[in-house]
């Protein structure tokens, strides 16, 4: 037992420093951003606040027209310039950030190779001129100049360029519950206990939020008080869309479904849920009855004979093929014995015993070889998962190899 | 009475629902009925979370072993709910610049997609990936020739597995011009195509796309119906009312 | 575009329309067209070919059947120009006439306004459903034949069309009948058995480990571990879990094991509380219950599962049982569960999730199977009724499906006789589809569909006359 | 060596499994693809709309499925922009939104840049409600999908103007991953109103909709064999897809995937030789 403590002490001191010299002699785990800017103002006619509207003008009620201007993009406010129009309210700035990781390290080990400091991509203008000096220099051929500077002058069309510290912490972060996790192939302990604690945290609080966001908000509130809404979270809104009262039923149904946490009369929480259980009862019938019982009875009459037509490159049918028409056919006839045998299989009424077992016993076989196929089948899914967790961990986290 | 006002209240429900999808004008009743399930089961949020956080607290105070996970467990709900509901680092809209909660929860940037991004996406798909791990064990153990049945589920998975990769076809590219020349030897005349579906990768998509997987699982889906049907039908007859708990 | 303002022009003469023709209008149109006329004439004047296609054919509508009235479909006659109006369309000569898209026009059939624009299709398509009428509010509808350098002249309907209600869906009358058949079977074997008729029905071999491990457990001293799957009530396979949940709680109360009930869901924590509670209480054992053994974890798939497997190893339950929707996670369970060395019983109705559970679980309740549970546990003979019931519903279908294979198969070998291709047709378009009770010989939009139509609004119009003069008697 | 093996501890099984994945990364070992009949179908039934046609892109996923179905999004994606049809993308989960921006709208934004969003392409954006949801989109659009994501309203965008309906699309792309997903709409809106639909879905849910095709779905594309065989495809008949590292994403996956069912293969083998040798010494029933 001490032994083994010793030897995954050990294992634990070389990983970390290994990490920690990988993390100051590459890029390992770092991740850049490019920020888009938005500066809004409200302009409106410049006059209608100077001039009282005429008293015949029908419109005198409604507010004069007015607009949102982004100032990032439309930094002239041409109009405003002109006289025209004015500024009427001033929004406080905002920067949004999107992930360029993808683009900047390649450019950096670019430079790297060019034996230029990487950092410089950062600031394409001063990495142009220094690229310059460079290649006044004699460190870089011409043509080593003319690729750098195109290569990072595709950086400039980004306002700012930098390192995300939050995001890279990020990374850490993720790599380290990703290794929490799978800690637990080898036995329980601490460090899965925590992923385990934070991801069940977590994720409820993530559930709820959205629910709350998307189902609450958009399904419920919306639909009650469109008006209100239209005033506050979901501005978007059509200005005529007419609240839907029956939506108090639901909200009726929540009131009485929370009424369990009342001291008395905890029961009456048992109508809405039997309500929904008998909305389920009668939905799912129809719906199963439907789709998969009648769909599939239907999608099961097949012919059990397929002739296939051999048709020549001019389109002519040269007759029917004798090989393909029985692998046609006898692919058909399988679906169609499978499904019969397993219905006998499924039978209640008899025992599995004479003819019935026999043919419950081929049931059986053709349900052994579809859960065979299927198994098989969704291997390659999970193995899919797991190379894309690995990718994450040898990309995004160690850079030893491309990001995805 | 505590049980028969809920018992009538899920018979009408369930009847109601059946009768009215033959009739055009309540068709969508039933999808309506699903739509107010999810806006209750948001309601009964507040009943999970309450009992999370009573459950851990409980273990907290009582210094169980183990309590110092429930502080983890605790501390990361709450903060995530907080981050999430109060939309910490979400900009407006930027189609309604002054709505200031307009924005999106999620927004790329924000307190709650770095959550999702970094602590729910790692933790979560990490604990889905296992699943190529236990794959491995299960077929490693189960897949043992003990009888019939057990060898032809082996022995389907084993030829499925060849056959979704390049293997397949490495192995048994040289099966159809070989049939062709068999069949020359008895003088039938064939081509290359005629034996296309013995080549592994083909037999596995017949094995697992074809034949048997699509018989079987519509025996499996037929049945499934008429036990929904039958489950169904029992609940709105109040013949099995489990769920309604005691009087 | 074609402007709204030529349209009368190009209406064919309408037996009820006519007093729309007001004389100074279409006398302007007529000069607007002229000049038109001229300008297009200029514009085209390398192009021989003119640029306009044909205009469709033939236009007609129906109301959509068994809706609301919500709904009317349109089917038109491709233009001589349209490129898959021919066999083999000539993509290469890619001439201006040649039809990119039809759009599709509507107004009123009382002449209060004027035809206005409703959708487009691309070209080669010869339907669209204009889901946006007033029922009972009859339209006339309209359609050209667009190019890259014009619009057609319109083609437009005979015969106004209106959206009525139904009170009955009849496309789904074989459905009624059919779910009537299996529910009065159904019914009438719970009957049966009620009345003290004993009913007998084959063993299934899970089912009794449900019971041997509950035993297990008490006598382990280890709790019993049970996933209701992880799906909410509304979905049927959550309730049917439900119901093994409170036979399992039964018996772990009458062995004083203790029962552990972890749940994604807040309402399944809510209704396995009742379930369990009432079934310690027909125990007799309501004391031993403890609600805190039923919790709820989160909804989220994998967070659940990675607090249940972190359950699993600590508190080593010795029987795992696993009744309701699975997805992923039933491997990730299966074989945590298989190494700390439970018993484990699973039953689903998830077709996909079925081998994983055969590869890793003692025993498996396969898709029937599991519903049948539910009431083979319960031990109430009325519920083994039902069984007999899902039976005749089997022999139904196999039925079916063997007459319909059959037929399907004579039907190749023999293409020609109509009569074979009728039953096919009856059952897979009847009875298992969507046409209603009685068979619908001729195609939508086909040319004898365009006639027939045509007939029977003339009748109809016949008798419409006769009425408004009060020629018959009502 | 076979008592070591018969009570081989599950933790090697792990162990060479993690290196038999991480090993090809790091590797980077990829094969050649040949594209099976149906992915065929697919290529062909996209290929045969006419330009310019409307395309539902549903994106039913979430990032827990990108390993699989990321890649097939982005070559449904550059499919159809090759062709110039009108994509619609929506989602029917919650955290489909962000894989419609990385596997659809970027895709359109860097390679494609002639495609104008609201003109060529809209992401209307995620909408609650499951299979409720196609219910109602099969007959009114706009009345669920108010506005678009970024909450434009559903009227203004030049190429959404005139859609009343789901039944005015030529064809359905579903990518999923479960429920609701592909079988939903298959369910409700190809089946009853008779629209086109091709799927592209994760290696689980390829076996049971098989049942659909082809009267109910066209073809689908199962798990990542099916995404790079249709990368493949793609490869052949557009050349500078080739060139485009992004556009292999799925076969440079098939190299670990193929050393992984090797392994499973060997396991396989593995286990039966133990079980005869076990039954010969008597040890097992």
């Amino acid at each position: 037992m001490n032994r083994e403590k010793l030897i995954w002490t050990i294992i634990f001191v070389i990983g970390v420093g290994a990490l920690g010299w990988r993390f100051f002699t590459t890029n390992m785990s770092m991740t850049y951003v490019a920020g888009t800017d938005y500066e809004f103002v409200e302009v409106g006619p410049a006059q209608s606040s100077d001039a009282p509207a005429q008293p015949s003008d029908k419109d005198a009620k409604t507010e004069p027209e007015t607009r949102w201007v982004n100032l990032a993009e439309d930094p002239d406010l041409k109009e405003v310039q002109s006289g025209q129009e004015k500024v009427i309210k001033k929004l406080e700035p905002w920067t949004t950030y999107r992930d360029i990781s993808m683009e900047v390290l390649p450019i950096q080990s670019a430079f790297k190779s060019a034996g230029l400091d990487p950092s410089l991509v950062l600031d394409p203008v001063d990495a142009k001129r220094q690229i310059d000096v460079a290649a006044q220099d004699g460190l870089i051929n011409d043509t080593q100049k003319t690729d750098l500077s195109m290569r990072v002058g595709a950086l400039e069309r980004y306002p700012e360029v930098g390192l995300s510290w939050q995001r890279t912490l990020g990374v850490w972060i993720a790599a380290f519950f990703t290794l929490a996790i799978m800690s637990f192939l080898y036995r329980d302990n601490p460090f899965y206990k925590v992923a385990e604690a934070v991801v069940i945290g977590a994720s409820a609080g993530y559930v709820m939020v959205a629910g709350f966001w998307t189902t609450f908000v958009k399904n419920l509130l919306v639909v009650l008080f469109p008006g209100a809404m239209r005033e506050s979270l979901v501005p978007g809104l059509k200005a005529d869309q007419a609240p839907d009262y029956i939506y108090i039923i639901p909200l009726i149904m929540i009131v009485l479904l929370l009424w369990r946490l009342a001291p008395k009369g905890g029961w009456i929480s048992r109508w809405p849920l039997a309500f929904f259980i008998g909305v389920t009862a009668g939905f799912r019938l129809i719906g199963y009855l439907e789709a998969d019982f009648l769909g599939q009875i239907a999608a099961g009459v097949i012919p059990l004979y397929v002739p296939v037509e051999v048709v020549s490159a001019s389109g002519t049918v040269e007759g029917v093929s004798a090989w393909l028409t029985i692998w046609a056919s006898f692919s058909n006839i399988v679906i169609t014995l499978a499904t019969l045998t397993g219905l006998v299989y499924f039978f209640f009424s008899v025992e599995h015993r004479g003819i019935v077992g026999r043919t419950a016993k081929v049931g059986i076989w053709f349900l052994m070889v579809a859960f065979g196929a299927m198994f098989g089948f969704t291997v390659m899914g999970r193995i899919a998962l797991l190379s894309q967790r690995l990718e994450f961990m040898f990309g995004n986290w160690l850079d030893l190899i491309q990001r995805i | 009475m505590k049980r028969t006002i809920p018992l009538l209240i899920a018979i009408v429900a369930g009847f109601v629902v059946i009768l009215s999808t033959f009739v055009p004008y309540t068709e969508s009743w039933g999808e309506k009925g699903m739509i107010w399930f999810d806006i209750l089961a948001v309601g009964a949020f507040v009943l999970g979370g309450g009992n999370l956080l009573k459950l851990h607290l409980e273990k907290i105070s009582g210094q169980r072993p183990g309590w110092m996970y429930s502080v983890i467990i605790i501390l990361s709900f709450v903060i995530t709910l907080v981050i999430g509901l109060l939309e910490v680092g979400v900009h407006p809209n930027p189609m309604y610049p002054e709505y200031a909660w307009a924005g999106n929860y999620l927004e790329e940037g924000a307190g709650f997609w770095w959550i999702y991004q970094y602590v729910i996406y790692p933790l979560t798909s990490t604990m889905f990936a296992m699943l190529a791990f236990y794959v491995a064990s299960a077929a490693f153990r189960a897949f043992r020739a003990k009888n019939f049945e057990a060898t032809l589920l082996l022995v389907t998975a084993f030829i499925v597995l060849l056959g979704r990769t390049y293997a397949g076809v490495w192995l048994s590219a040289w099966i159809p011009p070989t049939m062709v020349d068999i069949c020359d030897f008895f003088n039938i005349a064939t081509t290359v195509e005629d034996w296309r579906t013995l080549r592994i990768d083909r037999l596995t998509e017949w094995l697992a796309l074809d034949g048997p997987t699509k018989g079987a699982g519509r025996a499996i889906l037929i049945g499934i119906a008429l036990g929904v049907v039958s489950v169904s039908l029992k609940i709105l007859l109040g013949v099995d009312r489990s769920y309604l708990g005691q009087d | 575009m074609s402007d709204e303002c030529f349209s009368p022009l190009f209406v064919k003469p309408l037996p009820r329309m006519k007093t729309q023709f007001t004389l100074p209008l279409s006398a302007l149109a007529t000069i607007m067209l002229a000049v038109v006329a001229v300008f297009s004439g200029l514009s085209n004047a390398q192009n021989p070919a003119g640029g306009i296609p044909a205009p469709p054919s033939e236009i007609n509508a129906v109301d959509v059947d068994g809706d609301k009235g919500e709904a009317i479909e349109v089917y038109w006659r491709l233009s001589a120009n349209d490129p898959s109006a021919s066999a083999m369309p000539d993509l290469s000569t890619d001439t201006p006439a040649q039809v990119t898209q039809y759009t599709i026009y509507r107004r009123l059939a009382d002449g209060t306004d004027e035809y206005t624009e409703i959708g487009t299709q691309t070209y080669g398509v010869t339907t669209f459903t204009d889901s946006n009428v007033k029922q009972g509010v009859s339209y006339i509808y309209a359609v050209t034949a667009d190019s890259e350098a014009g619009s057609s002249a319109m083609t437009v309907m005979a015969y106004p069309v209106a959206a009525v209600m139904q009170w009955f869906d009849y496309e789904k009358s074989w459905m009624g009948l059919i779910l009537l058949f299996i529910s009065a079977f159904i019914i009438f074997y719970i009957g049966l058995a009620r009345s003290g008729k004993e009913l007998k029905v084959r063993q299934i071999a899970g089912l009794s480990a449900v019971d041997e491990a509950v035993g297990r457990a008490t006598e382990m001293g280890r709790p019993i571990l049970f996933i209701n799957g992880i799906l909410d009530i509304n979905d049927i396979q959550t309730l049917a879990g439900l119901t093994v949940l409170s036979r399992v709680a039964r018996t772990a109360a009458e062995y004083g094991a203790t029962l552990e009930v972890p749940t994604a869901r807040a309402l399944v924590m809510t209704t396995a509380r009742e379930t369990v509670q009432e079934a310690y209480l027909a125990a007799g054992r309501p004391d031993a219950y403890q609600e805190d053994r039923i919790y709820y974890l989160t909804d989220e798939q994998f967070g659940y599962v990675a607090g249940v497997t972190g359950t699993m190893v600590r508190d080593k339950p010795a029987a795992c049982i696993y009744m309701g929707a699975f997805y992923a996670e039933s491997l990730i369970l299966a074989e945590t569960g298989n190494h700390i060395g439970a018993i484990q019983v699973a039953g689903t109705a998830m077709p996909s999730q079925l081998p994983f559970f055969v590869a890793a679980c003692d025993y498996t309740l396969i898709g029937e199977e599991f519903f049948a549970a539910s009431a083979y546990l319960s031990g109430d003979p009325q519920q083994l009724g039902s069984l007999k019931g899902q039976d005749v519903g089997k022999l139904l279908g196999g039925g079916l499906l063997t007459i319909g294979v059959i037929f399907a198969t004579l039907e190749v070998i023999w293409p020609d006789m109509t009569s074979i291709k009728d039953v096919r047709q009856y059952i897979d378009g009847n009875i298992l589809g969507s046409d209603g009770l009685t068979m619908t010989s001729v195609e939508k939009g086909s040319d004898q569909w365009f006639e027939e139509l045509l007939q029977r609004q003339r009748d109809f119009e016949l008798n419409q006359n006769a009425l408004e003069s009060g020629g018959i008697d009502a | 060596m076979y008592q070591f093996l018969k009570n081989l501890d599950r933790r090697w099984v792990f162990l060479l499994m993690g290196l038999a994945v991480a090993i090809p990364i790091l590797t980077n070992l990829t094969f050649p693809e040949e594209t099976s009949p149906m992915v065929k179908d697919i290529y062909q039934a996209i290929e045969d709309l006419p330009d310019g046609s409307r395309i539902l892109m549903a994106y039913d996923y979430d990032p827990g499925s990108m390993g699989e179905l990321q890649p097939m999004a982005k070559a449904f994606t550059r499919q159809c922009a090759e062709k110039n049809h009108k994509l619609y993308y929506m989602a029917l989960w919650p955290l489909g939104e962000p894989m419609i921006d990385i596997a659809g709208a970027r895709i359109l934004m860097e390679e494609y840049p002639h495609y104008k969003y609201g003109e060529d392409y809209v992401n209307l954006g995620f909408k609650p409600g499951a299979e409720a949801v196609i219910t109602v989109i099969v007959t009114d659009l706009p009345k669920l999908f108010i506005t678009d994501q970024q909450g434009t309203s559903f009227n203004d965008i030049p190429m959404c103007r005139n859609i009343r309906n789901i039944q005015q699309m030529d064809l359905i792309v579903s990518i999923s991953a479960g429920d609701p997903g592909t079988k939903q709409w298959v369910q409700y809106a190809g089946t009853p109103y008779d629209i086109p639909i091709v799927a592209g879905v994760t290696g689980v849910q390829a076996t049971q909709l098989v049942a659909y095709i082809p009267d109910q779905l066209i073809g689908l594309l199962g798990a990542i064999k099916g995404a790079a065989e249709y990368e493949q495809i793609l490869d052949d008949n557009f050349p500078h897809i080739n060139d485009n590292p992004d556009a292999q994403e799925a076969k440079k996956r098939m190299g670990p995937q193929l050393v992984g069912h090797a392994l499973m293969v060997a396991l396989i083998i593995l286990g039966n030789i133990l079980y005869f040798v076990g039954r010969r010494r008597g040890e097992e029933r």
